[in-house]
């Protein structure tokens, strides 16, 4: 992806990251963090992981995102009022986050002579197919227990969800 | 070369005496404890005899042994449990014993009325036993056992009636008195081992230390002389530790008698001629036992001067004789300085009990201003009292001319002229108080009060029986030492030679000169004491006015007692409650633990109030942690 | 052609935005959000590595990933939710029942 | 000499316990408990009798692996220092258990006898242990048991004093631990094995810096336990809230524990050092005599004035171990004996006392021999005994001390000697206040005299004070030779005494005593 | 590119997955079965998943004395893992026993809350198997986020509410770190799969980026561990959730978290092990030191075992900064008495419990000692084993810790942790004073009616005391396992547990 594009991008992720944090509506931040995850699929689609990209966009900007905006409607959030007191805990989280950029960006920004350029890929970099092979051979037990995962997660909102009245069976299971 | 003998016994009849009135005592009755106490007392005066005979018809020089069993053994330092009986011992043994046995009898009598009289015999048989022991004991190590042993019953029978504080008070401040002496004692021991071990040799036993003296160098001998000799001033009342025997006289007359007159206050004496081969490689030593003799001979004369108390005069007068026997063994006439001992066993104890028979027919009054005129109420007493008196009083013939005459006479022809004159000076003195206490007792108008004056009565049997039998003691009993050359001359000291050397004058000089100076100053006291307390008695008082600040001195005995209490007692309380115990001990180092505790309790209580129940501090300090790790890294990697 | 370098100083950026994010919102959702920013800020490092390699494994990690952030969501708002039944709010400050 | 003596003897106890806590009823837990603590005190006196008094060496040795990937070993033995600590355990156990079930204890008797019982298999496991890490674990192992003492039947302050109690000793011996393992982690470089075996840790070589440091760290531990001073203000405080039995079984034999961890452990593994800081040693000791005495003296409570006391008199046992001659240790371990049998005594007496009238202040009492004679001739008894009367059991351990301390420093025997006098001062002095004088009170009027269980709890004792005084050899014969393997080990053995060049400070300071005319 | 994979490169092989398998299945015959089953009459459900667990149980025994690196490294089956899946699924057993009737008792949904236990056990089981980083988290975040839930499920209490989200919030947060540390060594050393990573890092050249990765994958570890400054959860979760799952946080948590952690930093990261080892140094004084003297300010029971577990990974690390093999086998062997000893701790805790009443407070423990003698003894053995008092389990953990320490020269660092015990000591007896000394306290109801809770306590009592005074088999166990996974050798040659 050529310079000026990625300058772009970054940018432009950066500013949407920043309004997650400083929007007052819930509903606007999640809208910024959506934009962010779309850049960020946009970004991952330059460096040729077109796949992982596509499902960026899909499930986390799309599926994930839907499941915030349900919960925040659901506790029908609405603005708050500007957020006052607690400036010391402001102070040091602005210091701390600061100090940590300061010291990642040292470290990322001299990466190991391998990694000083982009390898030349293969066409099918990133396709489905050379993600598939991975995951069902190198990564196979790991995929595996993501079944379990969602399992679990999906057991998990149930359990805490539910109406407290209601006892007994929980919902179903995939 | 010994012979045995079952020395053992004259140990073993107190011994049953003392288990029968512990354990039976309060059961059998009466008759049965006094019967048995003095029973055993007299049975071991009998064995003694016994022994004694058999001694003297042993070659000079020997001894009978007999080994109980082995004691302390460690590494190479062994002690027996062993006794010897030589010729001094016998003197002591039969003394002890002897005069024992007459005090136990008499005791019958003075303790008729007191429902504790078997708690008071098994205390006397006890003593008898320490003491025994501690005369019989053929090493230092058991002797100190005695020695002990001696002081423990003069504290339990001087607190003996407990019920009064003070009583009890003075018996505690005899053994603790005794006690600093005995430390002394214990380190005089320590510095013989210590000295002969250097040499490969380990004994305290007192025939080995004597062939083995050789070996101690002499300033290490005089270091022990003189540790042993504090010891001595301890238990025989002498300067500076001399505080605890006015008091002692609390206890029961009978103990007066037998223990702080008689027997036990002349330990230090005993130790010191039984060691005697010890004190003569050290000069210096011997040269201080000499002058504090003297000086106490003196001192204790002139308190007695002027206190009111009967026993309290007897007790100074004690304290006085004692001087003189320390005279006699400082300037190396140790056989004189036990004869003295003898004679005195025989007066100071006749003395006493009839101090004792006063204070009984008066019903308990000590104070001799509350007396006078008594002679023709108890006639036995008076008589026998003035004997004594007259033997004291060193009045030729009677025994205690002879001994103390002997002691001047040694002194003067041994060089020590400063110890000789305070002996003369304190002759005087003698005279003095002895006939004050005679003359304001037992003759003059009385001074009795009425109700106390028609019950005041002569002693029963059991009490006069025994003052006879001293009375003609201290008569005879100074005949075994005459001059030499009148008569058998000083078959005393011939005796007692192999076991305590001879004494050895440094120049001649006219016995006969020497004893007329000696009475002559005594007779002076004696008038002086006439013209104040018989013949014009108000004269006394008069005297009193004038010096009434030396007289004030002397009645507060020179104010003794305060000045320990202040610079001893007093500041030892303090220091314990105050400095150890509140300072260091409460505020120091337990603030130092409890404060660490604090400080710690502190601290977790500060670290928990960051754990604020708000997750996102929680996040914070998560990442101020995380900030932390990679700033060390950044900082390695930039190294 | 942007050097791995940049991707990554741009996850890092991003990623402690996210922290920071974590830190100043009071409402917990907000707060999740954050996290799950950062997550995706991992997500690009994971990419912009394995693009640096030549490999694969950053992109199948990035599906690790993604279902693992799914899976929080489920539960994450599940808690969330009967929170806000309990205590009627979802105000960081507010959960304080505990501490000390 | 083979046989489960030691094991049997140590396990016993705990058997016991075992069995106790099955019992229904309060009684007959009390009469299971002593009857199960006979049987080690059976045992005890069996190993006495077969005890080979001329050999140094470990007896009733009993030796199996335990955790060999550490070289641990279940190695135990008794030998002359320990075996007459053995004795006095089983002894004031059972003693304190007869006593006890008197009416001391009033409530839960069982888990009392159950804490007991388990406290003695504690000693005695400590006492037999030749494997330092066996005998780190009794070691720890009797601190539960007298905490839980403390902390249940105790009196007053009971809490603070158990916590004093055992924070202070955690701190030290968990230091000592350090010590064990850097010992052990030393020693398997040298021997190529790794072992908690006592007698190879002996031939470690190791540099003075280090032998320093672990030195220290076992001094600490066992100086906390003796207590010396500075480190002694935990006894006061446990002593006077424990009940009676407890005061008993920490006075007589935990106490010990420290002078025997010395003798024991400490001087033997790093014998130069040793040597080198004997000074300091005995300079803390005669510190502690005097310090522990002056204190006494002014205590306001009996059962305090007895716990200052104890660190007099174990100031006593230190002077005496670090003079590192025949004497002065012979001495030593008689007087950790003697301490046992006369502190023990006075604390059951004040135990007694308490039991009558609820107080243990001086000031309640006075007169007391008019109404309790045997009582107060019982006391006294005692009283001598722990004063040090010659003729008595205490005499002999003391003036061996001195000796032993004389001739090593003769300085330090000087200062030591203050102790006989503060010793006899602050004793009679609490005697009088309490026995003599008038009676002030009228409860003191009506108290009743001894009971019979109590006469048979205290005459053993009182056999014991006698027999000892008068007949130590023995005990002596029996502890010398072990004392002697010891002295073989700090360089300095018994020839150094025996033939020791004389000291020219002593000379100096007698030709001073000569001019003093 | 597009060549037909063969299963023989993946090396597919049964041992390290039938456990897991086994204990997954059971997790959703758990949930089917719950379908039916109300939840006041769960324990049924209950008993199914403790069979699972047996059957697991005894599965978990095939692979000792094999190393297979399986799965293409993702999975490895060695006595590492085979002492792992033993200890966590005995853990589990325990904590499903002490459940029984608890989770009844508090209304707790059964079928969720047994499904789970089994799952989160399964995450677990896959953190100690784990060959690479990959399903180390996945791992980790199965557990995590089962614990999530867990800790919730008391819907309506809002403590518990309260605990699930702080837990939550900061388990995710803490995980971005950890993802990130994966994603810089993934960069660093171009590979996710520990085997082959340990290789690379052997030169010992450590680039920048590895380093700082190894300290994300430090914080995150730290996080799990529950090592300060990353603890502040451990209080307030453990105080919040209902007690059996707390049980389950400070056990079965702890062993997992500890099992990746020391796989990947004291075998496969050995290789930069002085650019780890000063932090953990750091870390662990830390550690000890608040987590001992806040304890001491505690009245709350449950909070107090909170930051005495925080102290005990302080001294696990104390072991770990070490670094070498004797301290990784002392470190299992501590981990073997801790579980049992908190595992005790916490089944007392729950029966002093009763509903609506947690009865967590110290005080509530007065006078226990005269109520229910045993119960109050059980009680005073976990204590003193956690203060470590010969001859208990925690004694012998904590001196094998630190002799691994001494061996490696950090005589300082242990001297600190014996200061800190001695602190501990304070703590721990007040619990003991509270039962013995002194009277009043809660009602407890009798354990005579609980025969479960009753075998849970009692197998948590002989476990102590037996590890304590017959150590040998389990050092001898703990060791090998150790040295399979130190050495890359099926049995334990050359490592051991000697210093």
């Amino acid at each position: 992806m050529p310079l000026w594009l990625f300058i772009f991008l970054a940018a432009l992720s950066i500013i949407a990251a920043a309004g997650l944090i400083l929007q007052r509506h819930p509903v606007h931040s999640l809208l910024a963090l959506v934009l962010t995850l779309i850049v960020i699929g946009i970004l991952f689609i330059g460096l040729g992981a077109t796949t992982v990209g596509f499902l960026q966009m899909i499930v986390y900007a799309g599926a994930i995102m839907i499941l915030f905006l349900f919960v925040i409607w659901l506790l029908n959030l609405q603005t708050q009022p500007l957020e006052g007191g607690r400036l010391a805990l402001k102070f040091l989280g602005a210091l701390g986050s600061a100090a940590l950029i300061a010291e990642l960006l040292v470290f990322v920004l001299h990466l190991p002579a391998p990694l000083g350029h982009n390898q030349p890929v293969a066409i099918d970099y990133g396709s489905i197919a050379r993600l598939a092979q991975g995951l069902f051979t190198s990564y196979l037990v790991a995929f595996e227990v993501t079944s379990i995962l969602l399992l679990v997660g999906v057991v998990g909102a149930v359990a805490l969800a539910r109406r407290t009245t209601a006892e007994g069976a929980p919902g179903g299971s995939p | 070369m010994v012979a045995t003998f079952p020395l053992g016994l004259i140990l073993l009849f107190p011994a049953l005496g003392l288990i029968f009135n512990l354990f039976l005592g309060r059961r059998v009755g009466r008759a049965a404890v006094n019967t048995v106490g003095s029973g055993v007392i007299g049975a071991a005066f009998v064995v003694g005899v016994i022994a004694f005979v058999q001694l003297l018809s042993m070659p000079a020089g020997e001894a009978l042994s007999s080994t109980l069993w082995p004691w302390i053994e460690a590494g190479s330092f062994k002690i027996d449990v062993a006794l010897r009986f030589d010729a001094l011992t016998a003197v002591m043994v039969l003394v002890v014993s002897g005069v024992g046995t007459l005090i136990h009898i008499y005791s019958t009598g003075y303790m008729a009325e007191d429902e504790d009289y078997a708690r008071f015999f098994t205390y006397m048989n006890l003593f008898v036993l320490s003491m025994l022991t501690l005369v019989l004991a053929d090493n230092v190590l058991l002797m100190f056992v005695g020695w002990e042993g001696v002081g423990l019953c003069s504290y339990l029978l001087i607190s003996f009636w407990y019920t009064n504080s003070q009583f009890a008070y003075n018996g505690r401040k005899a053994f603790i008195v005794n006690r600093i002496g005995d430390a002394g004692f214990v380190l005089g021991m320590l510095t013989i081992v210590w000295a002969l071990s250097s040499r490969g040799v380990w004994t305290l036993n007192f025939v080995e230390l004597h062939r083995n003296i050789g070996l101690i160098a002499p300033a290490t001998a005089t270091l022990i002389g003189v540790l042993l000799f504090i010891g001595a001033t301890g238990k025989s009342a002498q300067i500076p530790l001399y505080v605890w025997l006015p008091d002692a006289m609390v206890g029961p007359t009978p103990v007066s008698a037998l223990i702080h007159a008689a027997t036990m206050v002349t330990a230090g004496v005993y130790m010191i001629a039984r060691l005697h081969f010890l004190y003569e490689v050290t000069p210096e030593a011997m040269e201080l036992v000499a002058m504090v003799g003297g000086v106490t001979c003196f001192f204790a004369a002139t308190i007695a001067i002027t206190q009111p108390d009967i026993k309290r005069v007897l007790a100074y007068s004690t304290i006085s004789q004692l001087g003189y026997m320390f005279v006699a063994v400082g300037v190396g006439a140790f056989s004189a300085g036990i004869f003295h001992l003898m004679t005195h066993a025989f007066f100071k104890a006749l003395l006493f009990l009839c101090a004792g028979s006063v204070i009984h027919g008066m019903s308990g009054e000590q104070d001799m201003n509350k007396m006078g005129g008594l002679a023709k109420k108890m006639p036995i007493t008076c008589v026998t009292m003035w004997i004594a008196t007259l033997a004291i009083t060193a009045i030729p013939p009677f025994a205690g001319f002879f001994s103390k005459d002997l002691i001047l006479s040694d002194a003067y022809t041994s060089g020590h002229w400063f110890v000789d004159l305070l002996g003369l000076v304190t002759a005087g003195l003698t005279g003095l108080y002895m006939f004050r206490l005679m003359f304001m007792t037992f003759h003059g108008i009385s001074r009795v009060d009425e109700k106390a004056a028609h019950h005041v009565h002569e002693s029963p049997r059991a009490m006069t029986i025994p003052l006879m039998v001293l009375a003609v003691l201290s008569v005879v009993g100074g005949w075994v030492g005459l001059p030499d050359g009148i008569a058998w001359g000083n078959a005393f000291a011939r005796f007692l030679t192999p076991a305590v050397g001879i004494f050895k004058p440094s120049f001649g000089a006219s016995e006969l000169m020497l004893s007329a100076e000696s009475v002559s100053t005594t007779l002076i006291g004696v008038a002086i004491a006439y013209i104040f307390y018989l013949r014009s008695p108000g004269l006394a008082t008069v005297m009193a006015w004038r010096v009434k600040a030396l007289y004030q001195l002397l009645l507060e005995k020179y104010y003794i007692d305060q000045i320990y209490d202040v610079l001893v007692s007093r500041p030892l309380f303090f220091i314990a409650q105050y400095v150890l115990f509140r300072g260091i001990d409460h505020y120091t180092i337990d603030g130092v633990v409890d404060g660490a505790g604090l400080t710690v309790e502190a601290g977790g209580e500060t670290v928990r109030r960051v754990e604020t129940g708000n997750v996102q501090h929680y996040a914070l300090v998560y990442l101020l942690g995380a900030v932390a790790i990679a700033a060390f890294y950044l900082y390695r990697v930039l190294r | 052609m942007a050097p791995p370098s940049y991707f990554m100083g741009l996850s890092a950026i991003l990623f402690c935005i996210g922290v920071a994010g974590v830190l100043l919102r009071r409402n917990i959702i907000i707060i999740f959000m954050s996290i799950e920013l950062m997550l995706n800020a991992v997500n690009l490092a994971f990419v912009a590595l394995s693009r640096a390699w030549g490999s694969v494994d950053g992109q199948a990690i990035v599906f690790f990933v993604m279902t693992v952030a799914a899976a929080e969501a489920a539960v994450g708002l599940g808690i969330i939710l009967s929170i806000y039944r309990n205590r009627e709010t979802v105000n960081a400050d507010e959960i304080n029942l505990m501490r000390w | 000499m083979g046989g489960y003596w030691l094991t049997a003897l140590v396990f016993m106890p705990l058997l016991g316990a075992a069995f106790v806590t099955l019992q229904s009823d309060e009684r007959a837990a009390w009469r299971s408990a002593f009857i199960f603590s006979l049987i080690p005190l059976a045992i005890s006196f069996y190993i006495f009798a077969a005890f080979d008094a001329q050999s140094a060496a470990y007896q009733f040795v009993e030796h199996y692996d335990w955790i060999p990937q550490f070289g641990i070993s279940y190695h135990i033995g008794v030998d002359g220092i320990s075996l007459f600590l053995l004795l006095l355990t089983t002894i004031l156990v059972s003693l304190s258990l007869l006593y006890s079930a008197g009416g001391d204890i009033e409530f839960r008797a069982r888990e009392f006898c159950f804490f007991l019982l388990v406290l003695e298999t504690g000693l005695l496991g400590a006492l037999v242990s030749v494997d330092l890490f066996l005998f780190y674990v009794f070691w720890e192992l009797m601190l539960i048991p007298m905490y839980f003492l403390i902390g249940i039947w105790g009196h007053g302050r009971k809490i603070y004093a158990a916590f004093k109690f055992v924070l202070y000793t955690m701190l030290g011996s968990l230091l000592m631990l350090i010590a064990i393992l850097y010992l052990v982690l030393k020693a398997r470089g040298v021997l190529g094995h790794i072992t908690f075996d006592l007698p190879d840790l002996f031939a470690v070589p190791l540099t003075t810096s280090e032998a320093r440091w672990l030195f220290a760290g076992f001094a600490l531990a066992f100086a906390i336990k003796v207590p010396m001073w500075p480190v002694h203000t935990w006894l006061p405080d446990a002593h006077t809230e424990a009940p009676t039995a407890g005061s008993v079984i920490l006075a007589g034999v935990m106490l010990k524990m420290g002078t025997y961890g010395f003798l024991r452990f400490a001087i033997p593994l790093f014998p130069d050092v040793a040597a080198d800081a004997a000074p300091i040693f005995m300079a803390l000791a005669v510190i502690g005599i005097v310090f522990g005495a002056l204190v006494a003296l002014v205590q306001p409570d009996l059962k305090r004035l007895v716990a200052y006391s104890s660190v007099s008199h174990l100031g006593f046992v230190v002077l005496g171990m670090f003079a590192l001659n025949t004497q002065g240790l012979e001495g030593a371990v008689y007087q950790m004996l003697n301490h046992g049998v006369s502190t023990g005594g006075l604390f059951l007496l004040v135990g007694m006392m308490y039991l009558r009238r609820h107080t243990r202040e001086i000031a309640e009492f006075g007169g007391l021999w008019h109404s309790v004679p045997v009582y107060a001739a019982i006391f006294m008894v005692v009283m001598l005994s722990s004063a040090g009367l010659p003729g008595l059991n205490g005499f002999v351990g003391e003036f061996l001390i001195l000796l032993g301390a004389y001739l090593h420093t003769w300085q330090a025997a000087v200062v030591a000697v203050s102790g006989l006098i503060l010793g006899a001062l602050y004793l009679f002095y609490a005697y009088e206040r309490v026995m003599f004088g008038p009676i002030t009170q009228d409860v003191n009027k009506t108290l009743p005299d001894l009971s019979g269980r109590e006469i048979a709890v205290m005459a053993p004792l009182l056999a014991l004070m006698f027999l000892m005084g008068f007949f130590p050899k023995p005990l002596l014969n029996r502890i010398e030779p072990s004392v002697n393997a010891l002295l073989q080990r700090t360089h300095t053995h018994v020839a150094r005494i025996d033939s020791r060049p004389a000291t020219p400070a002593i000379v100096a300071a007698a030709t001073k005593a000569a001019n003093l005319r | 590119m597009t060549s037909a994979v063969s299963l023989a490169a993946i090396n597919f092989n049964w041992l390290p997955i039938l456990p897991l398998l086994i204990v997954t299945a059971g997790a959703l015959v758990v949930l089917l079965a719950g379908v039916r089953v109300g939840d006041r009459d769960s324990e049924g459900l209950g008993w199914l998943s403790l069979m699972t667990i047996a059957i697991a149980f005894a599965s978990s025994f095939m692979m000792l004395n094999t190393r297979q690196v399986t799965f293409s490294g993702a999975l490895i089956a060695d006595n590492y893992t085979a002492f792992f899946y033993v200890v966590i699924l005995l853990a589990a057993a325990v904590i499903v026993l002490m459940s029984l009737d608890y989770v009844a008792e508090e209304g707790l949904p059964g079928a969720e809350y047994y499904s789970l236990v089994l799952f989160g056990t399964a995450g677990m089981m896959l953190m100690a198997a784990a060959g690479d980083l990959i399903i180390v988290f996945l791992g980790l975040e199965t557990m995590s986020i089962s614990v999530y839930i867990l800790a919730g499920l008391a819907r309506t209490d809002a403590r518990s509410n309260e605990a699930s989200m702080k837990y939550f919030l900061l388990g995710a947060f803490s995980t971005g770190f950890l993802l990130y540390g994966i994603a810089l060594i993934y960069g660093a050393t171009g590979t996710i799969k520990l085997e082959a990573m340990t290789t690379l890092i052997a030169g010992g050249s450590s680039s920048p980026m590895l380093l700082l990765g190894v300290g994300l994958l430090l914080i995150g570890f730290g996080f799990k561990v529950a090592a300060v400054p990353f603890h502040m959860w451990t209080p307030d979760v453990y105080e919040g959730a209902p007690t059996s799952v707390t049980a389950f946080m400070a056990v079965g948590v702890k062993l997992a978290a500890f099992a990746a952690f020391l796989r990947v930093f004291l075998v496969h990261l050995l290789g930069v092990q002085t650019d780890w080892s000063i932090v953990l140094w750091v870390l662990a004084v830390l550690t000890m030191t608040t987590g001992n003297i806040v304890a001491l300010m505690q009245t709350n029971l449950k909070r107090m075992l909170a930051y005495s577990a925080i102290a005990h990974a302080g001294y696990i690390l104390v072991a770990m900064t070490a670094g070498n093999s004797a301290a990784g086998a002392a470190i299992l062997y501590y981990l073997l008495g801790y579980a049992f000893t908190n595992l005790g701790a916490f089944a007392i805790i729950i029966a002093l419990a009763r509903r609506g009443h947690p009865h967590e407070l110290i005080a509530d423990l007065r006078g226990l000692a005269t109520r229910e003698p045993a119960l109050a003894g059980a009680m005073a053995i976990m204590l003193f084993s956690l203060t470590g008092v010969p001859p208990l389990a925690g004694f012998l953990g904590k001196f094998f810790v630190f002799s691994a320490a001494l061996n490696a020269g950090y005589v300082w660092l242990v001297v600190i942790a014996v200061v800190n015990s001695v602190t501990s000591v304070y703590y721990y007896l007040r619990p003991i004073v509270a039962m013995y000394a002194d009277t009043g306290g809660a009602e407890v109801v009798r354990m005579r009616s609980r025969p479960a809770l009753i075998a849970a306590i009692a197998i948590a009592v002989i476990g102590t005391i037996l590890i304590g005074i017959y150590p040998q088999p389990y050092i001898a166990a703990s060791t090998s396992a150790f040295a399979s996974a130190f050495n890359k050798t099926p049995l334990a040659t050359t490592a051991s547990l000697r210093p």
